[in-house]
Order: structure tokens, then C-alpha cells, then sequence
């Protein structure tokens, strides 16, 4: 920690001019600072998790999304040489079908990488009167109406089950959701407890200096001037910590050892793209939180004092 | 911008209280006090412990509102001023507190300059003068010491030292020689005369009856008493 | 927060008894209390949350464990009749291969249960010429040796194909241990990060009572006397703290509405038989954690004022 | 437990130094002081401000451990005793701090009362005596104020009033009748001389030199004066 904590120091008198006559009037309130910086530092660190999780729980919904957008599935279970004709008479059904996009029967490879796993690999499906499936996508809406289907597909070609793939979705990308939501709500969570816990080390910080806001006064400060030098402190410091822990973070997260493609939620836990400007947020907004507070608090605490 | 209404009525009082009552919550303290500090005067004010010399001072300098009754600083009502002319106000008064409170972080140097460094003054221009002070209180050899190594007669004088320092319309003191000798507190002494022969409008809470005979035989000095809530002019006893 | 802010600020004065005399002595710090009180709970919030994501990916790595525990499977697929004669002899040979602790042939239900996701239920595997399949349970050490066994299969029961589900196991079951080491990781850096706040705030407290501390000195307090007063305060205010913490992520993780069967890691986030015990230590360690870093900070400043 | 080897040695100082210096880092402060109080005995301690009258009482009540030689008090040597020891010793001495500190968060009677509280008392049984006490010093009146609403005057007494509830065999007073006026300090005088009276070793330091002419009208009290780095008995002219 010690090491930590020296480096911002150094780095902070720089940001800060530290050694400028107008800020020096405030104490340097060590222990504060410290503490000020450390949980930003902190909060940050977990932000940038958090964030991490949201954008990647966000992608792992999209993609089961993608992967099962093909919304319904019909099997063909047939005598073989009947199987062409029937797929045949089921696509002319759902050409005709409300609430159906396009359809589409499957090729013997995609129908045996789907069987692979439990089959095993270098199956040939064609020495196994294995069903052939077709594969439904719906329109946008999503409007349409399996029993109906059903009952058209009885009459029409009576070997095809549909297999409504609605029920495989629905809890997946609902849990998916429930993820990224979750990465947010520990997002704003963080967000708020460090504005808490910055406002209340600058309450920490005003309420220790309440002597020395007294000899300012008493020798013609005004109270814009006092406010300006601990808000102007605080903001500074918690950027900075924040900045040092989204470094933290952002190193931890490049540097997570990646699992393999099995691994989904976990391999996923990174930014892509774009997303890498996000974390970068994170200080600015840590900065703009204790600018907020600070401002809050030293107009009460200047306010309250007599 | 920093003279708050100075002197426009160079006949008028610097201080002006004006019926002024004071309690802190409880019982009454001041009441019906009426006052007129001329400018250039010099004001004693005495009167039993916790008779309410440091509230007086403070109701004059802006640091407590009136409960009752009017106060006029430089001719201008408190009742009118916010918190800001408060404090461009204060430039004008130098205050030297009964409890004389320091920036701890900063050297006695840096203290004794905050009133340059709060107004925005450059303090580099004002090296001389302040250098110049520090040896007058007999403080340069403790220039760089930090206040809470000084000794008591060397805070106070540290005090008068940055109540001065920008040379203001008005010396506020506050027991300013509770913890210094006797030869300390006559050049103090010294010091708040030759600020009033400049001019300028000095008041000092004492106890020390030996501090205003001494001072009445260099400056037509007034004594107030207050007593039984009252200020009065104390007689020719002192 | 006034809200969360009061309710512990009332019961702490019971728990305390505030107005007992030596408790007195030292003042009651307002901002500096409520910042240990909301860091400490914010903590334990976030260490409830850890915890249970441990726990839940310990099960989740648990039941990937068991599905796969098979190790291996051999799959026969001949013509119908020759199905059982291949599967016995197939097991004859499990049964004396080194490393397999027992081989077993999957039922017809379970068999269909495996298939049942893509080919759909009510399937009757009889009416198909599907593979036969056999599990294969490794010895602990799991030392058997495939090319060996499969050299062995092709000579006695040719049909029979291994099928190695250690590729499916491994990086599922690494998957899972990353995630709960993740979990302990956030653990230990959540108290690390606790105890360090609290050592902080303790410190903040201590140096903004100096004057408190010289002037009980003065009186003739010894050092043991001081220091017990700012230890036990501490110590109470950081337990009751994570208590609350502890109390709302509890709350929090009762009351996620859960997802589906299928949402795996989401609907596991919860506690299981005797881990409901385990939250409740977390008010346990953040107290024992404060009394330490209070108790080393009395001490070091004790020590260094004169 | 409480007496730390308390007054073995009856003939014995209660103080003594010897060959006593000190500095804070800087240049000697103090140099071969060597002094014994008598047990009962009535000392004030004078000289310039600056001069080390508040460290030389600082050395004597164990604040501060001299730089060189030695200084034995109740018979036993400082550099023997650990923190826990001084703390002990310190209910043996009462001391009226220059700048008299109080805990700012209890009010004027438990502050007072301090003393009792630390040391493990039943501040109950001590009732009446707090009482008579604050309305020896005058703060009856005041006794629920908290310290930061007395005057400069009325915070003095109470810091007389917290030093002198133990009834400690030594009384140890730095200036404490700077912010006084000359009424009440005859008062604290009185009461200072009474406990000297019944024995106790009492020790002023002042740089006022009408309260040493007060008391020595009193009680056979010696002077002792600092000047240049040395402790020497003041000649009859004061
Ligand atoms: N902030 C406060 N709240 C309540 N009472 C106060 C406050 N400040 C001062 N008092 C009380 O008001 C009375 C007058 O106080 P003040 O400090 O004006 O006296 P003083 O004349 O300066 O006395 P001294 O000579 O002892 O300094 C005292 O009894 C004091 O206890
Ligand atoms: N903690 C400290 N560190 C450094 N120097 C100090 C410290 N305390 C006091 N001094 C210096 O030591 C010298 C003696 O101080 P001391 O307080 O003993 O004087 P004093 O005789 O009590 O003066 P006064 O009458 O003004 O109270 C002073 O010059 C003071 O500045
Ligand atoms: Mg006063
Ligand atoms: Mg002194």
C-alpha cells in the first residue's frame, strides 16, 4: 500500500501545484487524502469489472439471441425415402405461413455438427434414418402461431413435429439480461457509494478544518475562495484515484488468462472494440461525483459555520 | 472592490452600534448598547470575566449578528451585507483573537502573510514590510518555526503581527497581552499608538489596568466598561 | 441514506452504551462514524455478493464435474442385431482396462434424454438404428490409457468407437474453478480493501483527535484506556456496518427472481444448506479485521505523540 | 497502585532536576538547570516570553524528557518510568495548561470531572466537591456550556478548577491569569495559597509581576527566574 500511495502523492503535487500559494492554505490532511484516493481507487477498480460484465453478459445475450433466432424447428420423421417429399410439403406450408420470415432444411453437414457431440464426429448420417430438420425464422414480430402450424403440418405432411425453440430462448436470453443488468445496477451501485463515500470524506475533511476555515474567515477569505481550494483538492484526488484504479482494472482484465471457446461467460470478460473507450470514463465520472459532492458539502459546511 | 464603502463620511463613525442587544441562546449578555468609534480613536474595553468583551468585539468586526439593534461598519448596516462583503470587510480590520488560531501547517512566515495571500496580493512585494514586522513582535529568529512551537507570549504577537500586516483602517485586539510580560506588552503597546497616530482606529479588550495607565500617558485613550449589560465610559479612576 | 444512516446510529448507541462514562471521552466523530459504518457495509455488500458468486460456480463446477464424470464413451453402432453382442463385449474388455474403475450401457431413457434437446422428446430410439452408448467411470487417478483401449475395442468389438469426454470436461471444469477463484479473489481483496478503509478511517479519527488524546493524557488516561475507547468503537461500528451490508446482500440474493433451469450460473447465485452460515461470518471478520487495523493504528499513534 | 512511589523519601524534593537541559531540536533551550522543590513549598517561575517557562513545567510534569541529566519526581527517576507510569503520576499532579485544552465534545462539569473519569472514580461519590468547586471558580452558572462558549477567562478557571479536583500533591499552573482580571486572579491566588497551605507543592509560572508581589504578601514563596538558559532564584527586588 505504501507504494501505492507514494506514487499518487508525487504525481499529485505535480497535478496540483501543490506547492501554489493559494492552495496551501488548506491543510494537507494526509490521512484523508489517502483515504479519499484509495477508495476511488478501489470503487474504480470494481467499476471497471462491473462494466466488464455488463458489456459482456450484453454480447453473450446477443449471440444466444443470434443462435437461436431461428425461433422454431421442424423435424421429418419418416420412412427414408419418403423424408424428401414430406421436408418438401413442410416448406410449402410455412411459405404460406403468417408470422414465418424464411425456412430452410438443414444440409447433412449442419445436421451433423449438431449431433456431433453426442454421436460423436465422423457420422454419416446417411447410414442413420436420422430425422432432417428445417429450420424456421420468424419475422420481427414474432407473431406466429405454433398450434395453428401444427395442425397444418398434420394434415399436410404428417411426419413433421415442429419443435417450438422459443422455450431453449427465452430463459437464456432472459438470463442473459438479467447479467448484464446486474453489471449495471453494480455499476451505478459503485457509482453512488463512491459519491457517498467521497462526500463523506470531504464532510471528514471540512469538519476536521472547521479551525482553519475560522482563521481564513477572520483574516478576510471569502467563502468562494475557501470552497474553491478543498472542492478543487477533492476533485482532483478522486479522479486520480480513480484513474489508478481503472488502470488496475483494465490491466487485471487484459491480463485474466482467456479459457477456452467452452468458457462463455468468462472468456467473453473483456471490451471489444469501441467498448475500451468506456473504462476510460470511469475517472472523469469519479472526478465530476466528488466535484459534485465537495461543491455540496463545503457550501453546507461554509453555510453552517457562523 | 476591496473598500467596502470606506469612510464616505469622513465625519461619521468607523463603528457604529446602535441599540444593540446580544445573547447566545440564554439570557441577555449586551443590551441597548450604543456605541460610536470614531476613526482614529483608541478605545479601551475592560470589565469582569465573561462580562462580554470578546462578544462586543466580535458583534464589531461581523463575526456574530446583533439580536437586536443595528451595527455599522465604515457607515454600511451588517444587516446588508452577505457573507462576501463580510469578508472583503474584514481587510480593513485586523483582528488579533483572544485565542489567537493559526493555519498550523503553515510557518509563522506564511501565517502572518495570510491576509496578503487570501486578498490575492503578491506577497513577494510585501517582503520588506512583513520581515520588517516580524522582527518589530521579536519573531524573526521564529520565522519558519510552525505556530504550535511557539511559545504563548509568541503566538499572540504573531497574531498582532498578521492583524497589521495589511496595514488596515482598524486594530481589533483581544487581550492581546494576556501571556506576555511586561516589557513585551509595552512595545505592544508602543506599536497600537504609532498605528493611531497613523490614523487608524484601535480598540483593545484587556484586563490589564496596568496596560491603560501606561497607554493613557502616551494617547488620549477612552475606557469602556461594561457592566451589568451596559457599556459605559469608565471615569477618571482608571 | 439519512434513513440507513439513522436506524444504525440508534441502535449503535445501545450496543455501545454511548453514555457510558469511559465511552465518552472520546467524541462521537459524526462524519468519520458514518464513513466507517457505510465503507464497512458497502463491503460486506459487495463480500455477500462474492461470496454466493464462489459458492454458486463451486456447485456449477461440482455438476459439470458429475455430468461428465463418465470420462469417456464408447459408442457402438452396428446393424441391430449385432448391438448387444458388441456392447458385452465391448464391456468385457472395459473390465479389464487399466484405470476404469466401471463401465456401465445407458438405458434406453437415458439415452433418450440425451438426444431429446435435438431430436425432441417422445422420441422412440427403438424405431431408429441409433449408437448404443457406454459409459466409462475413470479410476481417481485417472490414468487409462485410450489409444491402448482403443486398439483393444477394434480387435473384440469392432462397432465400438472411444469417445473421450475429456476435451468436453477440461475447460468446462477450468472454466468453473476460474470463476470461483475469481470469486475468492474478490473475497480477499474486498476485506483486504475493508481492512484497509477502516485503518484509514480509524487513522483519520485518531489524527483528527489529537488534541482529544494530549488532553486525557494530561489527565492522567493511560495509553490502554485511550487506545480501548477508539478500538472498541471501531470494532463495533465496522461489525454492525458489515451487519448491515451482510443483511441487505442476503436480502438481495433471496429475493433475485430466478431464472430458469437453463440459466445455469445466474440460478445458482444463492446459498445452498450450510452456506447460509457462511454470509454471517463476514460481520465477523470485518469487526475482527477493524479491531486489528484500529487496534496496530491507537498504537502507532499512540507511540509517535509525545 | 495510584501512588507511584509516592513521597518515599519525606525529607526528599518532590521535583528535583539536575543538570537538566533541553532543546527542541534546535539550539539549548535550557542548560545544567538543577532545582529541587521542597515537598509543601511555593514556587513561581518568571522570565521573558520565549524563555522556556513552558518547557521547563513541561519537564516537570513528565510531558517532555530532558535532553541531558536528570529529573526525579515523587523520589523516582523519568527515564525509569514507561508511559503507563507517567500516566499514573499525573493524577498525583494537577496541571493548568498555557493554552487550556478541553474536550470540546463534553461539557464544563465532566470536563472538570475528567480527572475522576479516567482514573476509574465513581465521579458520583465526588458530586458535591465538583460542585463546590465550580462555584469557587465561578462557573456554577456555566457548568453545562461546553468549552468552546466560555470566555478566555472563564476557560481558565475551569482548566484551574479540572487541574485541583484530585487534590493532587502538586499543583502546576502555566500563566493561569493571562485572560484574568485582577479580582478573580486574587481569588485563584487564594485558593492556590490554601492548597499550599495543606501542603501542597504548588508551581506558577507568570509574567505577572503583581501577582507575585500579591503572594508574596501571603505565603513565603520563592521566584525563580529564567534567563539566558538558566534557572535562578530572583533577588528581593521583585
Ligand atoms: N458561543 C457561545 N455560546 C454560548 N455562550 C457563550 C458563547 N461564547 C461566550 N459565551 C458566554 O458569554 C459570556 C461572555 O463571553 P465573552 O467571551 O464575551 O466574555 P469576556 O468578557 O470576553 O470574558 P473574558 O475576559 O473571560 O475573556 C460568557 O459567560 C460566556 O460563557
Ligand atoms: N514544540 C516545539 N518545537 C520547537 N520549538 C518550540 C516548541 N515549543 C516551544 N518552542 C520554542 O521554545 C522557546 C520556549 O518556549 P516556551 O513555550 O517554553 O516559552 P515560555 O517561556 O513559556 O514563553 P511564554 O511566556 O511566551 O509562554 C520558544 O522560543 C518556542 O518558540
Ligand atoms: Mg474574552
Ligand atoms: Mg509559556
Amino acid at each position: 500500500m505504501r507504494a501505492l500511495l507514494s506514487l499518487p502523492k508525487s504525481i499529485w503535487r505535480r497535478v496540483t501545484g501543490a506547492e501554489a500559494q493559494s492552495d496551501r492554505v488548506v491543510p494537507p490532511s494526509g490521512f484523508t487524502a489517502q483515504l479519499t484516493l484509495f477508495a476511488s481507487a478501489a470503487m474504480a477498480f470494481l467499476a471497471v469489472f462491473a462494466l466488464a460484465l455488463s458489456l459482456a453478459s450484453g454480447r453473450l445475450a446477443d449471440r444466444w439471441e443470434a443462435d437461436l433466432a431461428a425461433g422454431a424447428t421442424i423435424r421429418v420423421v419418416t420412412p427414408a425415402g419418403q423424408q424428401d417429399a414430406q421436408v418438401a410439403a413442410a416448406l410449402r406450408v410455412l411459405d404460406t405461413t403468417a408470422g414465418v420470415a424464411s425456412a430452410r432444411a438443414l444440409t447433412a453437414e449442419e445436421h451433423e455438427a449438431l449431433l456431433a457431440p453426442w454421436l460423436g464426429e465422423g457420422l454419416d448420417l446417411s447410414t442413420l434414418p436420422a430425422p432432417r430438420l428445417i429450420e424456421i425464422e420468424e419475422t420481427a414480430d414474432g407473431s406466429f402461431d405454433p398450434a395453428g402450424l401444427r395442425l397444418r403440418l398434420a394434415a399436410e405432411a404428417p411426419g413433421a413435429v415442429l419443435d417450438d425453440h422459443r422455450r431453449w430462448r427465452e430463459p437464456l436470453t432472459r438470463a442473459a439480461g438479467r447479467l448484464r443488468s446486474l453489471g449495471w445496477i453494480a455499476m451505478v451501485l459503485i457509482l453512488a457509494t463512491t459519491g457517498a463515500m467521497i462526500t463523506l470524506a470531504a464532510n471528514v475533511a471540512l469538519a476536521a478544518n472547521a479551525q482553519v476555515i475560522s482563521v481564513l474567515r477572520l483574516v478576510g477569505a471569502t467563502d468562494a475562495y475557501i470552497a474553491r481550494a478543498f472542492v478543487r483538492r477533492f476533485t482532483l484526488r478522486a479522479g486520480l484515484g480513480a484513474l489508478i484504479g481503472t488502470l488496475f482494472g483494465v490491466a487485471a482484465i487484459l491480463f485474466l488468462p482467456s479459457a477456452g471457446s467452452s468458457a462463455g461467460i468468462l472468456t467473453g470478460l473483456g471490451f471489444a472494440g469501441w467498448h475500451w473507450f468506456l473504462p476510460w470514463l470511469v475517472p472523469v465520472l469519479a472526478a465530476f461525483v466528488a466535484f459534485i459532492a465537495t461543491r455540496a458539502s463545503a457550501r453546507r459546511t461554509l453555510g453552517g459555520l457562523t | 472592490m476591496e473598500q467596502v464603502g470606506a469612510r464616505k463620511e469622513r465625519g461619521g463613525a468607523v463603528i457604529e452600534l446602535e441599540n444593540v442587544a446580544y445573547n447566545y441562546g440564554g439570557g441577555e449578555l449586551l443590551s441597548s448598547v450604543s456605541l460610536k468609534l470614531a476613526p482614529g480613536s483608541f478605545h479601551f474595553l475592560t470589565g469582569p470575566s465573561g462580562a462580554g468583551k470578546t462578544t462586543l468585539l466580535k458583534l464589531c468586526y461581523g463575526d456574530l449578528l446583533p439580536t437586536a439593534g443595528d451595527i455599522r461598519l465604515f457607515g454600511r448596516s451588517l444587516a446588508e451585507m452577505d457573507r462576501n462583503d463580510v469578508a472583503l470587510l474584514r481587510r480593513q480590520m485586523g483582528v488579533v483573537h483572544q485565542d489567537c488560531r493559526f493555519l498550523d501547517h503553515l510557518d509563522v512566515a506564511e501565517n502572518v502573510a495570510l491576509p496578503l495571500i487570501v486578498s490575492g496580493r503578491d506577497v513577494g512585494a510585501y517582503a520588506q514590510n512583513l520581515d520588517e514586522l516580524l522582527n518589530w513582535v521579536g519573531l524573526t529568529h521564529r520565522s519558519h518555526a510552525l505556530p504550535p512551537e511557539l511559545s504563548g507570549g509568541e503566538r499572540q504577537r504573531a497574531a498582532l503581527a498578521r492583524a497589521i500586516i495589511l496595514s488596515p483602517d482598524v486594530v481589533v485586539a483581544d487581550e492581546p497581552t494576556g501571556n506576555i510580560d511586561w516589557e513585551m506588552s509595552q512595545r505592544l503597546l508602543t506599536l497600537l499608538v504609532e498605528l493611531n497616530r497613523m490614523g487608524k482606529t484601535i480598540v483593545v479588550a484587556t484586563h490589564d489596568l496596568g496596560l491603560i495607565r501606561a497607554a493613557k500617558a502616551l494617547v488620549q485613550a477612552r475606557v469602556l466598561r461594561i457592566s451589568n449589560r451596559r457599556v459605559q465610559l469608565a471615569g477618571a479612576d482608571l
